[in-house]
């Protein structure tokens, strides 16, 4: 509410005795906050063992329609992404505005161009009748029904993995705009640190959805 | 109004479960008294008689933690092992058993025999003999629930669940569906009666004669064509099912599988899951062509199949083609 | 000290006035009040739900309501109980207030992200009575598939979207209490020098935090698979309805244990406070809560052993079971061994606290039945494990919840509540919560299903002493709706110590400042230490 | 003032662990395309955790952090763990005995 000029630097809030205690607690809550993430993933990803294992002929050939190619270049530019987080995190330590915006500038770009592929895979799936409900079409054994489980999985854990690319690129929008404002310094750039945590935390959920839905069994039998 | 503090005992069951029962009984008993008259007793005996008061503290005691913590540890242990001995004689059907083929249903008992009577939420099973139930579900989950069996079991859509029992009083008992499904899940109740089994022979005999269970697979089975792949000379482009039932098959990816109620279900709802080795992926799958109950018939078709006296070896008889 | 000093004196109660000041406030004292009111409105929304599945039961023919009727109010019952009191009430309300207090801090880590929780649990519970008031939800609280999924024609995705909302409220409060117990303890105040109702609190955090975003996910893909059926849990394409039931239970097993942890805490200081005597065995009590959190993760499968979950998962999960019991014991034990030699005193949280040991005790005991796979057979899905669930919960949890409430009530209004009417509602709430469910644990194991709305004629004795001991134990829960309300203007004046307890929170003004203490607290002593706070030491008995 | 104990990595580090991510990343692409049968997946898990390891350690800088942040961490992958395996645990034994 009302902004005490001497600590805005700092920004300490008053429940707190230093800046240590402050950024020690930030950290701390983010990392609880990134395991509440993983609890979540891990619900789908068990449900993608138990089908996979029940499944695995039928999870093979439906993954085998995903284009690897494609896969395997947005994880490229996903971790060229989280590369570009953590320099911008590396500028906020030494206290680079300039490099800190340049660097936020390019993770965002990263993550943008990473969403337009999803986009376009989906959109390759939505064309080739692979999404799960009435319209859906798979020509094999026994790949009518149970291949759309295997492409249920597919858009739940990807569309959650892009909603949470999407409020990374909210927050890397606001730590822009905060940037700009001049908030960040050597002394001071927690924010930066803890959203690059979480960039990179949804770059890791991707390192496994990618084997994970576009690999196994790629060769078959 | 009749008024009861104790179910009857009318399964072989029955009284196991109640003898674990009494067991727990006895030990939690015997905790709730000592935790209730420690706290009686401490709180009158200490109680504060003025508001200064400052008794000396007390820390704690590692030989009275240790011994608090094993023995309630080492009771919950033959707690465990009792239970679970139990539990794997409720859930493991004799060979001999008669099977009854239930499909449950939103809010119904459907129940078959082999010898083709059919009833609704109402089952009649004779006295003394092992009765084995193969269930499924058409729709949501139910639950087969017989309280003066001990005995209750989950029907699950899409796949076979199975439990038994052994009556040993005959009678009138309540059947149950312990699995909420629905608006009407607490009518989804029948009777089970259970007869002498001069009084079920009677009884089987005294309705609708009509076709047996495996009569009407048979029947099913010629007007699906199932015999045009399915030959009994293991020529076909599908394997022969003569003798089928129960035995070892060998699967095109080297495993094996046996032949019991939920392999054939699977193998006509989910052809492709399980191909037998030797034989290609031909067989479309049958899923909404035949019904739970016709799925249920032609098992029995299946069942009656079997063994073959003149082939004797399962893996000649399951998988001809690989030879 | 006079009264007119107190009445200058500023506490957080009047450092703000008008609607604005409460609901932007970052305290943690004011957030821990809004939650009271919340969660007390959603019990007697619940309670009355509870009353009319009652006042049905009476009859066995089900002529008050209809079966659907009936369906959706145990469902609502549930929902309403479980997620919008049960697993916020003694965390959000006493622990937000006091566990800062407790450590001598002057708010929780992140005090916006705490008020954030609260709108959260306001805005998922507006979505819950947005479902009940447009026609109710059906499903029961577990939310089964394919019942859930394909067949209920209810509002099942208003619901479980207020379930999913309210549920990140509860994860952000465990995850503030978390950073806050490890990074905002006041300077000497180590591990083992913490109250152990901060410890029962970092236990129940850690569920929080671990479970219930499995519980988030779950429902996600229920309403994925409701809205747009794509198989999930479907059998008809292939999914599995007993999947759901893991995932589901993954997090509703280790969310009794949010339950009832924090009672376990405020037990522990109702204890130590009223036989003015250290806990007990301070550091087995304080680990058995972090060890029934982390076992309690280990056993969620015993909700499934007639299900079709394998045989070989029933006895592994039925084996852990009993490893949680081992810590739940030991809390027993060392709560009357603490009352040995003790200055014993018979003031109401204490009544409370012998009633929870009495209760957690029976309700603990019968989970061992439960537990046990032959018997489990016979009584899941039967009133046996109703019954089991509200000794736990409802003599368990609520107990704990109205023993704290009685305790810190002085130091949260800075009144007293009048002793003589809180003594009499601690009595009819034991009375009538016996006669409530006792009767049901016989019921069960006569065989009467849970969740029937018709039942045979043979159970009806029972169930009328049950209907019985329900209107006893509502009248008793109203009680100290009225007396408590009765006390903020009549109750006498609370000093800042009433019980002469040892707690920090015991050191400051009643009602506390907004900053909690005018100077930052150091601690020099164990937890219950009582030789600074009462006369001279005495050889008891 | 906290600066000092603050640890800043060079670039070049940080360069180095984003190569090989990259590396890695087309070894697990490759590696797809050849029949390893049930290794398959041991193969994909094994090259994704050390990407994961690669990415936390460095990038999210857990080797410079205190001993409590690595307890989360191990402890979040713990739960992950018990959520599989327990699960498993009833999926992957259900044609074993009886029922």
């Amino acid at each position: 509410m009302v902004s005490e000029p001497h600590v805005e630097s700092l920004a300490l809030r008053e429940q707190f005795n230093s800046a240590e205690q402050q950024k020690d607690a930030s950290s701390l809550g983010m990392w609880v906050f990134l395991i509440t993430e993983v609890m979540f993933f891990g619900g789908a990803f068990a449900a993608y063992t138990v089908y996979r294992s029940i499944y695995p002929g039928v999870f093979g050939a439906a993954s085998r329609t995903l284009n690897t190619t494609i896969g395997a270049l947005n994880t490229a530019v996903l971790l060229c992404s989280s590369f570009t987080m953590v320099l911008a995190v590396r500028a906020g330590q030494l206290g680079r505005r300039k490099q800190i915006m340049a660097f936020l500038v390019l993770t965002l770009i990263l993550g943008m161009v990473f969403l337009g592929v999803k986009g376009y895979e989906w959109n390759e799936k939505y064309v080739e009748h692979h999404i799960p409900g009435p319209s859906f079409q798979m020509e094999g054994p026994g790949l009518q029904d149970h291949a759309q489980l295997f492409f249920s999985l597919y858009f739940a854990m990807t569309g959650l993995h892009a909603m949470h690319m999407l409020v990374g690129a909210g927050l890397l929008s606001w730590l822009l705009y905060q940037t700009w404002r001049g908030k960040f310094s050597a002394a001071y750039y927690t924010p930066i640190d803890m959203v690059g945590l979480y960039w990179h935390f949804v770059d890791i959920i991707w390192i496994f959805l990618f084997p994970l839905l576009y690999l196994i069994d790629r060769h078959g039998h | 109004m009749s008024f009861r503090l104790f179910p009857v005992e009318a399964s072989s069951i029955s009284a196991e479960v109640d003898q674990l029962l009494f067991f727990l009984l006895a030990v939690a008993a015997f905790f709730t008294v000592v935790i209730f008259a420690a706290i009686l007793f401490f709180a009158i005996r200490y109680r504060r008689r003025s508001d200064n008061e400052l008794p000396r503290p007390i820390h704690g005691s590692i030989p009275l933690e240790i011994v608090w913590s094993v023995i309630p540890f080492g009771l919950s242990m033959v707690m465990f092992t009792w239970g679970a001995s139990v539990f794997f004689r409720e859930r493991r059907p004799p060979d001999n058993a008669l099977p009854i083929y239930v499909v449950a249903k939103q809010w119904m008992w459907k129940l078959q025999h082999p010898e083709g009577q059919r009833e609704i939420n109402e089952l009649h099973i004779p006295v003394g003999r092992p009765v084995k139930l193969t269930m499924t579900s058409e729709d949501v989950i139910h639950s087969f629930f017989v309280p003066a069996f001990r005995t209750k079991q989950d029907v699950v859509p899409g796949r076979y669940t199975t439990t038994w029992f052994t009556a040993i009083k005959p009678g009138k008992y309540h059947l149950f569906c312990a699995e909420y499904c629905g608006n009407n899940h607490s009518g989804m109740g029948g009777w089970i009666y259970v007869m002498e089994p001069q009084d079920y022979e009677a009884w089987l005999s005294g309705g609708t004669p009509g076709a047996t269970l495996a009569e009407n697979g048979q029947k099913l089975f010629e007007n699906l064509a199932c015999a045009n792949c399915h030959k009994s000379d293991g020529t076909g482009r599908c394997p022969d099912l003569t003798g089928l039932f129960g035995k070892d098959v060998k699967l095109a990816d080297g495993s094996t599988v046996k032949a019991d109620e939920g392999y054939i279900r699977e193998s006509i709802l989910r052809p492709e899951a399980k191909i037998v080795a030797g034989y290609q992926p031909s067989m479309p799958t049958f899923q909404g062509l035949v019904t739970e109950e016709g799925v249920l018939q032609l098992i029995e078709y299946v069942k009656s199949l079997g063994p073959n006296p003149g082939a004797g070896q399962a893996e000649g008889l399951a998988a001809p083609g690989s030879r | 000290m006079t009264t007119a000093v107190a009445e200058e004196r500023e506490t957080y109660l009047n450092a703000g006035h008008g609607v604005k000041s409460w609901l932007l406030t970052k305290d943690h004292k004011r957030i821990g009040l809004l939650y009271l009111f919340t969660i007390t409105f959603f019990f007697f929304i619940g309670g009355v739900f509870a009353t009319l599945i009652r006042l049905e039961l009476l009859s066995p023919h089900g002529n008050l309501v209809s079966s659907e009727t009936y369906n959706k109010l145990f469902t609502m019952h549930g929902v309403v109980m479980v997620f919008f009191f049960l697993i916020p009430s003694i965390p959000a309300t006493l622990g937000n207030f006091f566990l800062p207090l407790m450590i001598g801090a002057r708010d929780l880590a992140f005090p916006r992200i705490n008020l954030l929780s609260w709108y959260l649990l306001v805005i998922g519970g507006l979505f819950a009575i947005f479902a009940m008031v447009a026609g109710g939800v059906d499903t029961g609280w577990t939310f089964y598939t394919p019942y859930s999924t394909s067949y209920s024609n209810t509002w099942v995705i208003a619901t479980a979207l207020g379930i999913f909302v309210a549920g990140f409220s509860s994860i952000l409060t465990g995850l503030n209490f978390i950073v806050t117990v490890h990074r905002m303890r006041c300077p000497g105040m180590t591990w083992f020098r913490m109250p152990l109702f901060v410890w029962a609190h970092y236990a129940t955090a850690l569920i929080q935090v671990l479970g219930t975003p499995v519980l988030a996910v779950t429902l996600v893909l229920v309403l994925c698979e409701r809205m747009f059926h794509i198989g999930i849990f479907d059998p008809a394409l292939g999914g599995d309805p007993v999947l759901f039931q893991h995932l589901f239970w993954f997090y509703s097993h280790p969310a009794v244990y949010i339950m009832i942890l924090p009672a376990m805490g405020v037990i522990s200081e109702l204890v130590s406070t009223f036989s003015r005597k250290a806990i007990f065995g301070y550091g087995f009590v304080a680990f058995s809560s972090v060890a029934i959190a982390v076992l309690g993760f280990l056993v969620w499968g015993h909700h499934l052993f007639v299900s079709g979950q394998s045989l070989f998962a029933g006895m592994v999960f039925s084996f852990l079971s009993y490893f949680v019991a081992i810590p739940s014991a030991i809390k027993v034990f060392n709560w009357t061994a603490t009352l040995y030699k003790g200055s014993i005193s018979y003031a109401t949280p204490m009544l409370y606290a012998f009633g929870f040991i009495g209760l957690f005790t029976i309700g603990g005991l019968t989970g061992l039945f439960v537990a046990c796979l032959g018997i489990d057979v016979h009584v899941t899905d039967t009133y046996f494990v109703v019954a089991h669930f509200h000794y736990i919960m409802v003599g368990g949890a609520i107990m704990g919840y109205l023993g704290g409430l009685h305790y810190w009530w002085p130091k949260i209004t800075g009144r007293m509540y009048p002793e003589g009417w809180a003594k009499l509602s601690a009595l009819v709430i034991f009375l009538g919560f016996n006669l409530t469910f006792f009767p049901q644990f016989i019921l069960g194991y006569l065989g009467m299903p849970r969740r029937y709305h018709v039942y045979p004629d043979e159970f009806q004795v029972l169930h009328v002493l049950s209907t019985a001991g329900a209107s006893v134990l509502a009248v008793g829960y109203l009680m100290p709706l009225i007396y408590f309300m009765w006390s903020l203007k009549y109750g006498a004046i609370a000093g800042r110590n009433p019980w002469k307890a040892t707690g920090l929170e015991w050191q400051t003004e009643s009602p506390p400042p907004v900053h909690n203490f005018d100077e930052i607290p150091i601690v020099t002593r164990e937890a219950y230490d009582y030789s600074g706070t009462v006369g001279q030491e005495v050889q008891v008995g | 003032m906290t600066t000092e104990t603050e640890h800043v990595d060079s670039v070049k580090t940080y360069a180095v662990v984003w190569i090989a991510l990259l590396i890695l990343t087309a070894l697990t692409t490759g590696v797809a395309y050849i029949d390893l049968g049930p290794f398959s997946v041991v193969v994909a898990l094994t090259i994704a955790v050390c990407k994961m390891l690669l990415v936390a350690l460095f990038f999210m800088h857990v080797r410079h952090s205190t001993k409590l942040t690595k307890l989360v961490v191990l402890g979040g992958l713990l739960w992950l763990a018990i959520l599989l395996s327990l699960t498993m645990a009833d999926f992957a034994t259900r044609s074993w005995i009886g029922a």
